[in-house]
């Protein structure tokens, strides 16, 4: 296939758009030194990947991963950033100084999957994309052949849910804090 | 409070607080639901108050001191503006401190036009409470309710004063005579306007009748109960040490009510009771003042029914000069006990004159009742100790 | 007509519906309010009934001077009221005016999952605001309106979920064309999802009783605190507009949509959809200027511990006669 | 559309995460940063599910294992750094080295 | 001997006509006998606490309910004789083996379900008045529901695995109820250990379980005996282990020597679980176990029983020693109850079935009676112990009377239930040629006698020393002793040889290849010297105790010397087991790592850097003078460098460890593309 | 009391009543009866002690105020007293009863040169801010007070507001215009007023 035929595809054009929004979002989440700026970036790039879902016809879980990820996670990020008031000024160190190795890792990590894929499928084809998958074989799929991930997946759901609240809960009383405050000082 | 808070408020970037698990939160000067000038300095976890101080005196204008340099009626005007919503009521305990120092005695028919204007201004003054409470816990319509009866009662105000918030009726050794009215007029015709009697059934009529729309409306609304009851609980013991006074206390199960043990205005010739709740949060204060109104407006169909005729004017000399002497007179106001000491060196205005309000008292129990409630509780606890912030700063 | 040029036709609609449909909402709760509370409300805008005020408002706050404040996040500031204004925007493309494709933009097969996956994108836009304006009445506003809006999507989907058993689909217009072949509206059945959509979407609206994050007489006005001229204009916008959807998404799931005692015949469609939207509209005005409003940890404790378990119960109920009759 | 473009992305993503997995020194960024990895683990199966065409629909399914389990991890996580915020008033990932020698 | 064609078999023998009961409907739905109390269980947990008197009118309503409605079951048990198994519903499977629930209704367990039914009725009404006030009250109902329901579960299971889970169930919820006043540690370590000694036995009951099961192909009991009585050359290589294996369980929960430790402990728990877990529940499921399956060891396994009738006769006559020396009222009547289990699992051993059923049907009654005499005792004294009672005869006249009445019975005096059990155990003995066994049998009652003599002495007579005034305990209370007074006199009425032998047959309608001798008139011999040794038993109390009016102050004057301490410590068995079997374990596991710590690695260390300085102090002497030093500085740099950045690899930090790992991930793909 | 005497003989004869009852009990002295208001004088020593009996003993458990009067003869502000005083700081505090309306006004004296008094918020706990008040305006210092600082004034002023000593500064520019009722207004010398 070459590059000619590529472009000629409209769908690799609205790929192409896509691919970089999420890929410029995706670098300034890594790069970005405010905490609330980096979050706000993790939803355009999850925008974006939920955009390359619809591209690939995957309907129901574009909409999941809006509801959920953007809906849910990305709130409780921005939530547990405030409430935490973590360091959000632009002034703060929020990276190590040892920026090369890690982009070294990553760049090897990189290298090596994009490699392998490289190597594994060519030029291998998506196509009959027309169909799109009907969110009632997603449903069938889930109760039946998959109904035992599904339900750990619940209960490590219901973990989380009790974990969560169990750490997240405070159990001194502003006394004991005050006088633990005091100790430690 | 300090520069340091000053400079907190103005600082509200976020994130030069947030390495402090606790935040400052300023809750006034400028502030939708602090009745005017107050501040109060949160320390707030979340949405839980730690540790709440009122800081006041925004609006400090010195009243004891400037009164020093006045005559009697010149203060009579002045203490108007301690209280605004119910201005007359301010004049009631002065003007009868002043005239136990003279030993005047004041005609009955003005006594009962005190009476019935004094009852009035509770009546504005409450109704006010009964609409802003409401809306400040986000019901809006209450108010409108509340405020259209009240230009009723304020219009019958200045139809006999002139005057619709500061009235200034009051004069040593009776009320004024309205314009032309001589010393001697018969009832209906000179000293109170024509149609006043009539107009104050029909206003009283109205007023009662708001009162149970006020209860279908809003009463009687879980979401009212769930935000009001149990919240901001003022034991009686409390109330007594700060000097909490009036329907506040009255909502903690103390039936004391100074028209009934101060002797002041022919109260003891009328039919009225003490209204009290048991439970002393927020809800028995709101109720304590809807049953007042209802109380309130009884009282002045019964002072219209009984007012005699006579006189409204003393003999008093030209220029009132009050005999040497001292005295501390108060009176149930809308707020509570507002008094005065009055020290009299003999001159046409007082040595010293302490105003004691109730507003002041009222609020400074606020920060024991604070603690560790919510920020939505804040409003709630604060709007039903209904207080004026032109009392409190003086 | 060809495919583009009906699509363009139908997004200019709806561009024109967004702005449109607020401005009606507006006005009639600028009216209702009012006499409900003895007012007369606007009169003298645009010369009779004061039917021009909210387009003078608009004016008005375009006019405005666009104020951001020393300590805000310029560029979240400025974002948040847009991404608001998509979130909201992008739900009409699903509403079904009408039977067939030329009521409604596009009927996706997961129309109904759709607008409530779109609908959460705004709580983002909401919680930006609050943290953007640099003021800790707006932050604090922000963190309430994000802990309500995640606590009352629950029950929200919850209350859908139900619908979309009984319909056997998620498809808007197939929604509808279910409850007119069924002859009656959910809204009898489901009347318990009925009853907790409302609720829930009332919280999602962060409207009286549930309007805390702007609550003025505690936060001043939350998250708006520190928004002013054109971008309060939107987030205005956005308010009403989402109202007005959410009363088109109540009227399709529960009312019966388009459809009346089986009627459905295309011209009617946008009618009768339109009358039952003014109607839910008409309620929510009606609690808005009836209830006080609650506090944040019961309107958690009523989400948790009542509309979620029911909404569980409406679920199972429902599934429980699905497969049985 | 080729299928290798998909799986470059994801690679992308994935090494991005890694970046600002290694680098990141708050707490809140490193699971910023593991969302990103998550996220570009679900390109990949989304994708291989595009061009398997396979009945059961795995890979969308096991994509929405791995959203709803991210969102169990962020609950978790976001406990646990609000735990450790209270405790050293410090979200910094590189001061909790209590496991050191 | 009839073959075994269901579980239950035809009971023509016995004379009267067989009722399998298909179609009786209260036959099918017997299941409800054990539905009802788990019922109960979740309703006192959900809603108990907003009752009156919080959750225990349920508990009372679920068990008048298993009472009357085995009381149903066990008439229609005498008076036609019933065989019922319930269609199995099937839960599971395990391989083949299918997992099921069912129940039973045959003589053994109609006489079980009347036991444990009557005994929880009577004693959770007793403890509706011992309980009030508690700050617990509702979960010490809803735990004593579920104990109760777990014996019936276990009572009702046709197969092994639901015994199992019954027995589990009974483990737990006696668990709990040891456990109830755990603010104090010494409560619940006795709960623990009741739980870890059971547990320890438990073991054996798998196992055997899986023994007995798995040549046979089903965990069906009716299955295995059908193998032992047709096939036995299928299952004859197991069947000793297993019923051995089994047996153990049975000592577990029976508290047989040497696991009867946990059962004096247990008192911890309130009066009325201690009532109930010795007359009726848990104690009596070792025995109800080796009663369910006596073909096998009548047939199969003739070799162990030997070892249950050792046992037996061992456990009865040490127990019966230690509930001499003991102080504490509840103690002695534990002590007491493993005596007597003694007896009842001696009887089993020496294959008298009856007999051995028969002791535990009036033992369940006076035992009863005593425990909710001495807990009426407690409750009014507020003490355990008998040197604060004393004198409490006037005070409290129906405990009193009901305690003593319960004391005669247990003593086997004429003509109360023990007497007659007691007597038919001790025939058996003589019958099967146990003549050591008698002996001892004859020397227990004797103790029995003595100790129970000693109790009541101590507790009644005499003069009151403890503090507060000591009152009759409500009619809330009184009545259930009373009742179990009343069948504690007339329990023993219903098997007297010659006269009238009705108990025999309820109980014998179902495992009958078993020859069992019955004998037609009573072996007088043997009633002779057993009447006289208890009699001498109360004389010896009443010379001790009540004549000697010393002993009335100080309280066990007499001490035999050797003797006396090894009681006191009861027979250093707690000592030995955990000086003998947790300390050595537990001291060498901490003591190894220890010493690992400390030798091999701190070895490894130390001579490492011993090493490294002898090196470089040699290296240091030789070529430091030839002014070397830069290249000895530069090698001692590089070892101290090496060292310091080897341990700085353990920096603690996640993401360095996180990087490192990526690192290699990502090297070792690449090493396998390219070397592959 | 109603300001017609002739209606109260009786309400006066209990309060005189009440102050001979009162005097008892706090041991102080005099205590005059005047307009209705009855005033008992108690040494500076034992204010704490007092005011602990008015609460206690007479059950006077409600605290409606406390302040003070500046006693000077040379006055900046208004008009001096008719007679010579004693230069000194009177401090006044009435308590009440929540029953029949019983209220007492304790008085008792401070010397200007050494203002300070024993802190009456360990007996009325809403004493507090009065306190704060009166230290602010009369420069009175309580000791024993738990947060003894300014509550109405800026925290850069100066000077005690009430002490007659301190100036109405904006009357020292321009005289008050409504002194024209009692005195002529001095227009001519003025014109601006």
């Amino acid at each position: 296939m070459t590059v000619a035929d590529w472009i000629a595809e409209p769908t690799n054009w609205v790929y192409l758009v896509l691919a970089l929004v999420i890929a410029v979002s995706a670098l300034r989440v890594v790069t970005s030194t405010n905490v609330v700026h980096a979050a706000l970036f993790l939803v355009l790039a999850l925008a974006g990947t939920a955009g390359l879902f619809l591209l690939l016809s995957a309907e129901f879980v574009a909409w999941v991963l809006v509801l959920v990820y953007i809906g849910a996670v990305i709130v409780l990020f921005l939530f547990g950033i405030m409430i935490t008031r973590a360091p959000t000024g632009p002034n703060v160190e929020v990276d190590h100084q040892r920026r090369a190795p890690a982009a070294m890792a990553a760049f090897l990590i990189f290298i090596v999957t994009a490699g392998s894929a490289l190597t594994a499928f060519g030029d291998k084809q998506i196509s009959n994309l027309g169909r799109g998958t009907s969110t009632e074989v997603i449903g069938e799929q889930l109760l039946q052949r998959f109904v035992i991930p599904f339900e750990v997946v619940s209960f490590v759901l219901l973990a989380a849910l009790i974990g969560g609240i169990t750490l997240a809960r405070k159990d001194a009383t502003p006394a004991e804090e005050m006088a633990r405050e005091g100790s430690d000082a | 409070m300090d520069h340091e808070a000053m400079m907190a408020l103005s600082e509200v970037a976020v994130s030069l607080e947030l390495e402090t698990p606790e935040m400052t939160l300023n809750i006034g000067p400028q502030h939708p639901s602090t009745h005017g000038v107050l501040r109060l300095v949160a320390q707030v976890d979340g949405e839980r108050v730690r540790d709440i101080k009122p800081v006041i005196g925004y609006m400090h204008r010195g009243y004891e001191k400037i009164s020093e340099v006045r005559t009697y009626p010149q203060i009579t005007a002045l203490i108007n503006r301690l209280d605004w919503v119910a201005g007359y009521a301010n004049e009631i305990p002065f003007i009868v401190g002043a005239e136990r120092l003279m030993e005047l005695e004041v005609p009955d028919r003005a006594q009962y036009i005190r009476l019935i204007l004094a009852e009035m201004a509770r009546i504005a003054s409450h109704l006010v409470f009964c609409g802003s409470y409401p809306l400040e816990l986000g019901a809006g319509t209450p108010l409108f309710f509340a405020l259209r009866e009240r230009e009723r009662v304020l219009d019958l105000m200045e139809s006999v004063t002139g005057g619709r918030f500061h009235l200034n009726f009051n004069r040593l050794g009776g009320v004024k005579p309205a314009a032309g009215a001589g010393s001697n007029t018969r009832k209906d015709i000179q000293d109170l306007p024509k149609g006043f009697y009539e107009g104050s059934r029909e206003a009283m009529g109205r007023v009662l009748a708001v009162c149970d729309e006020l209860d279908q409306l809003i009463s009687g609304n879980e979401i009212l109960f769930a935000r009001t009851k149990g919240v901001g609980v003022m034991t009686p013991e409390q109330a007594a040490a700060y000097g909490v006074s009036g329907p506040n206390l009255r909502g903690s199960g103390v039936a004391f009510d100074l028209r009934k043990v101060e002797h002041y205005l022919p109260y003891d010739k009328l039919d009225f009771n003490v209204v009290t709740r048991q439970a002393g949060d927020c809800f028995a204060r709101y109720e304590v003042r809807v049953d007042e109104i209802r109380e309130s407006a009884k009282m002045v169909v019964q002072a219209i029914d009984s007012i005699p005729s006579g006189p409204l004017q003393a003999k008093v000399p030209k220029i009132i000069k009050v005999p040497k002497g001292e005295t501390y007179m108060r009176a149930e106001n809308p707020k509570g006990e507002m008094g005065y000491y009055i020290v009299s060196e003999g001159g046409t205005g007082p040595y010293r004159l302490k105003i004691r309000t109730a507003s002041f008292s009222n609020i400074s129990v606020l920060s024991e009742l604070m603690e560790g409630v919510l920020i939505p509780d804040i409003v709630a606890i604060m709007g039903s100790f209904d207080f004026v912030l032109g009392e409190v700063d003086r | 007509m060809s495919f583009g040029l009906e699509l363009a036709i139908k997004l200019v609609v709806i561009a024109a519906l967004i702005p449109g449909s607020a401005l009606v909402l507006g006005y009639a709760e600028l009216k209702i309010s009012a006499h409900m509370q003895s007012r007369i409300g606007p009169y003298f805008a645009g010369g009779r009934f004061g039917w021009a005020q909210l387009l003078a408002d608009g004016v008005k706050f375009i006019q405005k001077e666009d104020i951001i404040p020393d300590n805000a996040d310029r560029p979240v500031f400025k974002v948040a009221p847009v991404l608001v204004m998509i979130s909201t925007a992008t739900l009409f493309v699903v509403l079904p005016f009408g039977p067939g494709g030329g009521f409604v933009v596009r009927d996706l097969n997961l129309g109904i999952f759709y607008a409530l996956a779109i609908s959460s994108v705004g709580t983002i836009g909401i919680l930006m605001a609050g943290w953007s304006s640099g003021n800790k009445y707006s932050l604090m506003g922000g963190l309430r309106a994000a802990g309500q809006l995640i606590a009352y999507e629950l029950p929200l989907v919850l209350a859908v979920v139900g619908v979309v058993i009984q319909a056997g689909t998620m498809s808007m217009q197939g929604i509808v064309e279910a409850q007119i072949a069924q002859g009656w509206p959910y809204a009898f059945t489901q009347f318990l999802g009925f009853f907790i959509f409302l609720v829930a979407g009332l919280a999602e609206l962060s409207r009286t009783p549930f309007d805390m994050p702007l609550a003025e007489s505690e936060l001043i006005s939350g998250y708006l605190t520190e928004y002013s001229g054109f971008r309060f204009l939107f987030f205005y916008l956005a308010e009403y507009a989402s109202m007005f959807a959410l009363a088109a998404i109540a009227a399709t799931l529960f009312l019966g949509g388009y459809g009346f005692w089986g009627v459905s015949a295309s011209w009617t469609g946008p009618i009768f959809f339109g009358g039952k939207i003014l109607l839910i509209g008409f309620v929510i005005i009606w609690l808005r200027w009836t209830f006080p409003r609650f506090r944040e940890d019961q309107l958690q404790t009523l989400a948790w511990k009542w509309l979620i378990p029911l909404a569980l119960a409406n679920i199972m109920v429902t599934a429980v006669f699905k497969v049985v009759f | 559309m080729l299928l290798n473009q998909f799986l470059i992305l994801g690679a992308l993503l994935f090494s991005l995460g890694i970046y600002g997995l290694l680098v990141r020194r708050n707490a809140v960024m490193v699971l910023l940063s593991i969302e990103l990895m998550l996220n570009a683990v679900n390109v990949n199966l989304v994708a291989f599910e595009a061009f398997l065409q396979n009945a059961n629909v795995g890979g969308q399914i096991f994509a929405i294992f791995v959203i709803t389990v991210a969102a169990a991890e962020v609950g978790v996580g976001l406990a646990i750094i609000l735990m450790i915020f209270r405790n050293r008033t410090s979200a910094n990932i590189d001061e909790l080295d209590l496991m050191k020698w | 001997m009839i073959k075994l064609t269901n579980f239950a078999i035809a009971a023509t023998e016995t004379g009267r006509a067989a009722q399998y009961g298909e179609g009786n409907p209260f036959l099918e739905w017997a299941w409800l006998i054990v539905i009802v109390p788990f019922l109960a269980f979740l309703a006192i947990v959900f809603f108990g606490k907003r009752l009156p008197r919080r959750g225990g009118e349920i508990a009372v309503g679920a068990m008048a309910f298993v009472a009357v409605y085995a009381a149903v079951l066990f008439i229609m048990n005498v008076t036609g004789g019933v065989e019922f198994v319930g269609d199995p519903v099937e839960v599971g499977k395990i391989g083949t083996f299918a997992i099921e629930w069912g129940w039973v209704v045959d003589g053994l367990s109609s006489m079980m379900y009347l036991v444990v039914g009557l005994l929880a009725f009577l004693i959770f009404t007793y403890a509706l008045g011992y309980m009030e006030g508690d700050v617990r009250v509702t979960w010490f109902f809803a735990a004593f529901t579920l104990f109760a329901g777990s014996m019936l579960l276990l009572v009702s299971a046709p197969n092994l695995i639901q015994l199992i889970v019954g027995w589990e169930g009974v483990g737990l919820s006696s668990y709990l109820l040891i456990g109830h006043y755990w603010e104090d540690k010494e409560n619940s370590s006795a709960g623990m250990k009741a739980f870890y000694v059971n547990k320890v036995a438990d073991i054996g009951l798998i196992i055997g379980a899986f023994v007995l099961a798995i040549p046979v192909g089903s965990f069906r009991i009716s299955d295995i005996l059908t193998a032992v009585v047709d096939n036995p050359e299928a299952i004859e290589t197991v069947a000793m282990v297993g019923a051995v294996l089994l047996f153990i369980g049975a000592m577990g929960k029976s508290a047989q020597f040497p696991f009867h430790v946990w059962l004096p402990d247990a008192m911890a728990g309130p009066t009325p679980v201690s009532a109930l877990m010795h007359a009726a529940t848990m104690v009596t499921a070792g025995v109800y176990l080796v009663a369910r399956m006596f073909p096998l060891y009548a047939e199969m396994a003739a070799d162990a029983r030997g070892l249950v009738i050792t046992i037996g006769a061992i456990t009865l006559i040490i127990a019966g020693l230690l509930a001499v020396v003991q102080d504490d009222i509840k103690k002695v009547l534990a002590y007491s109850t493993v005596s007597q289990l003694g007896y009842m699992v001696a009887a089993l051993g020496a294959g008298a079935y009856t007999a051995g059923l028969f002791h535990l049907w009036t033992h369940a009654f006076f035992k009863g009676l005593l425990f909710l005499g001495a807990g009426s005792v407690i409750h009014s004294v507020h003490s355990n112990n008998m040197s604060d009672m004393g004198g409490l005869r006037k005070p409290m006249p129906v405990t009193f009377s009901t305690f003593v009445a319960g004391t005669l019975a247990l003593a086997g005096i004429f003509p109360l239930a023990g007497f007659f059990s007691k007597d038919e155990v001790l025939a058996a003995f003589n019958h099967e040629g146990y003549t050591a066994v008698l002996v001892i049998g004859i020397i227990g009652a004797f103790i029995t006698a003595f100790y129970m003599a000693r109790t009541v002495f101590l507790t009644f007579y005499g003069t009151y020393k403890g503090h507060g005034h000591p009152h009759e305990s409500p009619k809330v209370m009184t009545v259930p002793m009373m009742i179990l007074a009343g069948l504690a006199v007339v329990g023993g009425w219903v098997n007297i040889p010659g006269l009238y032998t009705g108990f025999t047959e309820w109980v014998g309608t179902r495992a009958h290849p078993i020859a069992e001798h019955h004998a037609e008139s009573f072996d007088w011999p043997v009633l002779a010297i057993g009447l006289t040794a208890a009699l001498l038993g109360i004389v010896a109390g009443y010379l001790l105790y009540f004549k000697d009016k010393q002993t009335q102050l100080e309280r066990d004057t007499f001490r035999i010397p050797l003797l006396w301490p090894l009681l006191e410590h009861k027979y250093y068995l707690d000592d030995l087991y955990l000086g003998g079997i947790v300390n050595p374990i537990k001291g060498p596991i901490a003591r190894f790592v220890n010493w690992t710590n400390s030798y091999i690695f701190d070895g490894i260390v130390n001579g490492a850097g011993f090493l490294a300085r002898a090196v470089a102090g040699v290296v240091y002497g030789v070529f430091d003078q030839r002014g070397i030093d830069l290249a000895l500085n530069g090698l001692a740099f590089t070892t101290d460098g090496a060292g310091g950045k080897t341990r700085l690899l353990q920096t603690g930090k996640v993401q360095q460890y996180a990087g490192a790992t990526v690192i290699g991930a990502a090297l070792l793909v690449i090493g396998f593309v390219i070397f592959r | 009391m109603p300001s017609n005497p002739s209606d109260t003989a009786d309400l006066q004869g209990t309060l005189f009543a009440y102050a001979e009852h009162v005097a008892d009990v706090l041991d102080a002295e005099p205590v005059v009866v005047r307009h209705g208001t009855i005033k008992a004088h108690v040494p500076r020593d034992s204010w704490i002690d007092a005011l602990t009996k008015a609460r206690d003993d007479l059950g006077l458990i409600f605290f409606s105020w406390l302040s003070a009067i500046d006693w000077s003869n040379k006055v900046e502000v208004g008009d001096p007293p008719t007679e010579e005083v004693d230069e000194r700081f009177e401090i006044l505090c009435t308590v009440g009863d929540l029953s029949e309306g019983k209220r007492i006004t304790l008085s008792t004296e401070v010397s200007k040169d050494e203002p300070t008094m024993p802190s009456a918020t360990g007996v009325y706990r809403g004493a507090n801010w009065h306190e704060r008040e009166t230290f602010e305006m009369f420069g009175i210092d309580f000791v024993g007070h738990p947060d003894l600082k300014k509550l109405y004034l800026v925290d850069g002023f100066e000077g005690n507001p009430l002490r007659k000593s301190f100036p109405l500064l904006s009357r020292e520019v321009k005289p008050w215009p409504g002194t024209v009722d009692v005195e002529a207004m001095p227009s001519t010398e003025n014109p601006e007023a």
